[in-house]
């Protein structure tokens, strides 16, 4: 379970956002709304635990994050803007490089698996720097297929993606949830989604 | 008779019309490396300076003669590719660098083995082998950035741009190089020239250079085809090709 | 025939060392050239073969 | 246009006060290392100076050849110059001056101050200056050509310093030379004109390869 | 009028698009649909000239483009998947000077008016870096808010926004049809707008 | 873990073969352009063989140290890094050692050609080589503080020479110290040993060192 308590977060001269509480248990979904700039992707990167909070605490289980340290982020998958994806690895490399990084190694069959589901089937040897913007997005995304955490920290994981990537993506994390995953994303687009309990914060 | 030279301007007819070239130009290519090497080895004299030592001189000064000539012909191809859009000079140009690139690390190699008995040291930093040196690099340069390119098109345009400002600065190179030694006391060694060559020399040395010569071109015909095959596999004279046997 | 012996030959009047050493890598660079160039025809014959495979399976 | 161009790379270049720093002490630090490897002696090092401050004037100017268009090209502006209706050889142009400007324009002034480090005479002070003067622009103008056939590739950096430092060989060595003619009391006015003479063909060939490299690299 | 005559590209072994026709008039519209990897930046590159097309032409009031060359240029806006926007410079540097390349120049106020309108609001003195992803984004928008070209081809200009700045954005381009300018753009995500006449081109 | 992004990282360098080249001839053609700034008297040069060499292997070594986490850094691949489970310090180390394979190995490889050409006789090559086998690893070590503590700055590429290079001076004046000892006939244990523990040093601190950087950098 994830808990923020009394979140705050101050950049430069603005308070991008303060007493923020919330917490997530296993399969539910938490939607963080708000217009461009409110600070969707700076408290994404606290809960993480890329940035500390100006104010407050994170708790995964009731304990602190930071305290948690590599256990922590063992359990948990963070997808941002940037995907980490070197232009001049092929896609199947890419694949398993960021999953060996997460410390869950797979062979070529099963990057390849992944990579076909994701819609990258015949793809899978071209060099990412040719890939289009979506096809380089769904690398990254293709990794939520084979990584074993419980808690995936989104932010806009959608952009770029065609509808029928859309409802793809929508679906693994579905998959995730109702094996008692948790998930908490960021997106402009409107997305109807099934869990145990769908939160919706928003910051202005 | 009329020759059609736009035919052979494309690559499906230059890839036959080298196939049947091949042969001769191999064959003269070894012809002429034996006559060469047994007038080398077996009819020159002694020289009366420096003994044995001079009979570096038919493989010396045939791969100095041919890595500046190469150079220019490259750069030549390349330019007519910048500014024609002719993909074939292009490959011919990339087909020549690697073969440039080996004669003069060999005027290098054998210079220096020519040096060490002569002057006493591998290496000095005189005009002419610095020069050569420079070539040699400018060689790699070129190679390496065709091979850091992916898309081939790319890779010819951005050579030929290199090869061509390389062709303007190895005059300036040469003579800067001249002038720079020039104004230091002379150098304590200088090339040993013998006095007057005696004809076998020169006939060896010449019969060498010449075969050179032919071995450069079976190489790159050889190295512009499989150059061909690489970048037109998907086309369909290649297609038909493959249906038959591979020559 | 100007040589004395074969051993004579190699010895080239003492500078047999430099001589060889030139020619021994003037051949080497040929027939390294020869090589890889060989070795590239293996690769893209290949390459094609493998190629016409998969057009016929596909 | 070139104006523009040249007072938005200056205004970057102070936006980082420690860029145009650093490729000054990148220079320094090159230059009295020298010392260090060779040792004390200050015959030697004076015979070696010109040959020192230049070579490290080349390595400074050609390391920072990378940045000249990389980061344009990464975010998108480089698209939107082959795109401006302004000539891409006026834009490019710009590029080089205000390259120059940060990188050569500071070891020419830095330069006397090293030479001092190596004992030089006041006169071959005078000419190594000088020559650094007429020398860098030509660094910086031949520079562009190769940073813009090294657009985007990996490895970039290096592969830039393979294509263009046996261009600037001839810079190299008529840069030195005028030094070491100097001090040898010698006529050094000859060195000075073919440095002028390399510097104009430059300005008038190199805008025009680099925009034609630069629109390879981007096609 | 831009006109396209059997437009082919084709990228490694793969033909993205072939035999692609069309023509856009002053006032109207056309949306570059397709899923992920179907060509769309491709073509879009094609027709502002940053590349070539493999065979075709494209034509604008009858000519070739790459006769027109810097004539053509002057006449075109393009916006790719890249903003163009230095992290170094400010908002306002930012926009004044990719005004000033496309040959534009304007001055501190107008500037500030145009990122104030798009809804930057005191912002403008802050480096891009700090900047949000749908700031960033803005920042690069707002030049279409001073440009005087007629023929604009954006390449996915909604990604990254809120609803607030996609409806925004809508405006600007009504705005540009209406007054007879041309506008080419792809999105993955559904938008209405009015136009002398809105063509749609699916790629697949 | 180590092994793995070993393997990662020579698998990017043989995407591009020209890589290691690359870097190998930047090192050749440095070493090469002293002699033409400093003019082809042969005495002088072999004087300052082990300096130049020792000098352009630093700057190989340093230029090098850009690419070892910038692009790890630009599209990601470091954020990713900083939330693996997997020790950072063993990550570091691996980065280290494949810098060292790409970089350092070629350079050592090399050093007796270029010494030739300095004219430097058969004891004191023998000697150099030994002295840059031991002391490039301890550059890629330190070298990669830098490159994690200049990580996204602007003109980082400088920068991190400011920063390196001071920290490489012990290993520049060991290395070519023992050389010009072995070349006056002197014993040159000491220095090698001093070399010795200075890489011992520094695979101790380092990866540690880069860690924390990393940390720095990143938040
Ligand atoms: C690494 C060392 C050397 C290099 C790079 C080198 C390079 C060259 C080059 C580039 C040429 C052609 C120059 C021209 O025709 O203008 C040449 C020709 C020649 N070299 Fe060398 N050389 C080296 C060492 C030597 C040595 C040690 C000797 C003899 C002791 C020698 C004797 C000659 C001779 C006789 C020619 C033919 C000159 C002529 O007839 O034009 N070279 N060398
Ligand atoms: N140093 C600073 N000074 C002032 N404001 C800052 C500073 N750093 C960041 N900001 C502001 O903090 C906010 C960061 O927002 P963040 O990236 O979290 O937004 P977001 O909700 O993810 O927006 P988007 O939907 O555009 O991705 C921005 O409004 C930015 O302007
Ligand atoms: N060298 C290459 N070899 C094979 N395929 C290539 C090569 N270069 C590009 N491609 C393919 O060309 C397509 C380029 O698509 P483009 O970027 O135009 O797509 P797009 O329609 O803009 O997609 P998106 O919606 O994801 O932005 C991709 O499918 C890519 O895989
Ligand atoms: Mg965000
Ligand atoms: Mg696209």
């Amino acid at each position: 379970m994830l808990t923020a308590r009394n979140l705050e977060c101050i950049r430069g001269e603005h308070k991008l956002f303060s007493n923020i509480f919330f917490s997530v248990n296993p399969g539910e979904l938490m939607f963080v709304g708000g217009p461009n700039g409110s600070g969707k992707t700076s408290l994404l990167r606290l809960l993480c635990g890329l940035s500390s909070p100006d104010s407050g605490e994170i708790l995964w289980n009731g304990m602190d994050i930071r305290d948690l340290d590599g256990d922590y982020r063992g359990m948990m998958t963070y997808l941002g803007h940037l995907g980490g994806i070197k232009d001049d690895l092929t896609a199947l490399e890419n694949l398993r490089i960021s999953c060996a990084l997460a410390d869950c190694e797979i062979d070529e069959n099963q990057a390849a698996d992944a990579l076909g589901q994701i819609g990258l089937a015949g793809r899978e040897m071209l060099p990412a720097k040719v890939l289009s913007q979506g096809q380089r997005r769904r690398v990254a995304l293709a990794r939520l297929l084979v990584v074993q955490t419980r808690l995936w920290i989104l932010d806009e994981p959608l952009t770029a993606l065609d509808t029928a990537a859309v409802k793809l993506i929508k679906e693994i994390l579905e998959h995730n949830l109702s094996k008692g995953g948790m998930v908490i994303m960021t997106t402009h687009q409107e997305i109807v989604m099934t869990a145990a309990a769908v939160h919706h914060l928003t910051l202005s | 008779m009329t020759i059609n030279w736009f035919k052979y301007a494309s690559p499906a007819s230059f890839y036959f019309l080298a196939g049947r070239m091949l042969p001769y130009f191999t064959a003269l290519a070894i012809t002429l490396l034996i006559v060469g090497l047994y007038i080398g080895f077996f009819v020159a004299p002694t020289d009366f300076q420096q003994g044995e030592a001079y009979r570096i001189i038919f493989i010396h000064v045939p791969a100095a003669w041919m890595s500046m000539f190469l150079y220019v012909v490259m750069a030549f191809w390349a330019g007519v590719g910048l500014a024609f859009n002719t993909r074939l000079s292009s490959m011919v140009a990339s087909a020549i660098a690697p073969t440039g690139a080996m004669f003069a690390f060999l005027a290098l190699w054998t210079g220096a083995w020519w040096g060490k008995p002569m002057w006493g040291t591998w290496w000095v930093w005189d005009a002419r082998l610095t020069s050569e040196l420079i070539l040699f690099f400018l060689y790699i340069g070129f190679m390496s950035l065709q091979a850091a390119i992916d898309d081939p098109k790319r890779a010819d345009k951005a050579g030929a741009v290199i090869a061509l400002v390389g062709v303007v600065n190895v005059p300036i190179i040469y003579f800067s190089v001249q002038w720079w030694n020039t104004l230091h006391q002379g150098a304590s060694v200088s090339l040993v020239q013998s006095p007057k060559m005696a004809t076998a020399m020169l006939s060896g040395m010449l019969i060498m250079t010449l075969a050179a010569w032919m071995y450069s071109i079976v190489i790159i015909l050889i190295r512009t085809r499989l150059i061909i095959l690489e970048r037109e596999r998907h086309t369909a004279w290649v297609s038909e090709l493959k249906e038959g046997v591979l020559e | 025939m100007k040589w004395e012996s074969l051993s004579d030959f190699f010895a080239m009047g003492g500078y047999g060392l430099y001589v060889w050493g030139s020619y021994l890598v003037a051949m080497i660079c040929v027939i390294g050239e020869v090589v890889l160039i060989r070795g590239r025809k293996r690769t893209l014959y290949k390459h094609l073969g493998q190629s016409r495979r998969s057009i016929l399976r596909g | 246009m070139i104006w523009w161009i040249v007072k938005r790379d200056l205004l970057l270049a102070m936006r980082r006060r420690s860029d145009v720093l650093t490729t000054l002490f990148f220079f320094i630090i090159v230059v009295s290392l020298f010392p260090l490897g060779v040792g004390p002696e200050p015959s030697i090092l004076r015979t070696m100076a010109s040959g020192v401050v230049w070579v490290a004037a080349l390595l400074a100017s050609m390391l920072s050849l990378g940045r000249m268009f990389s980061s344009d090209y990464a975010d998108g502006t480089l698209e939107q110059m082959l795109l401006s209706p302004v000539s891409l050889a006026a834009l490019v142009t710009g590029k080089a001056i205000s390259h120059w400007l940060v990188t050569g324009v500071p070891l020419v002034l830095m330069a006397p101050v090293l030479g001092i480090q190596y004992d030089l005479a006041g006169d071959a002070l005078l000419v190594l200056t000088l020559s650094l003067l007429l020398g860098t622009p030509v660094l910086s103008l031949i520079g562009a050509i190769g940073a813009a056939l090294t657009l985007g590739l990996r490895g970039g950096g290096v592969l830039v310093s393979i294509l263009v430092l046996p261009l600037y060989i001839p810079v190299l060595i008529f840069g030195t030379g005028a030094v070491e003619a100097s001090s040898a009391g010698m006529e050094f006015g000859a060195h000075f004109s073919i440095l002028g003479a390399l510097l104009l063909v430059s300005i008038v060939f190199s805008p025009w390869a680099t925009a034609a490299s630069l629109r390879i690299s981007m096609s």
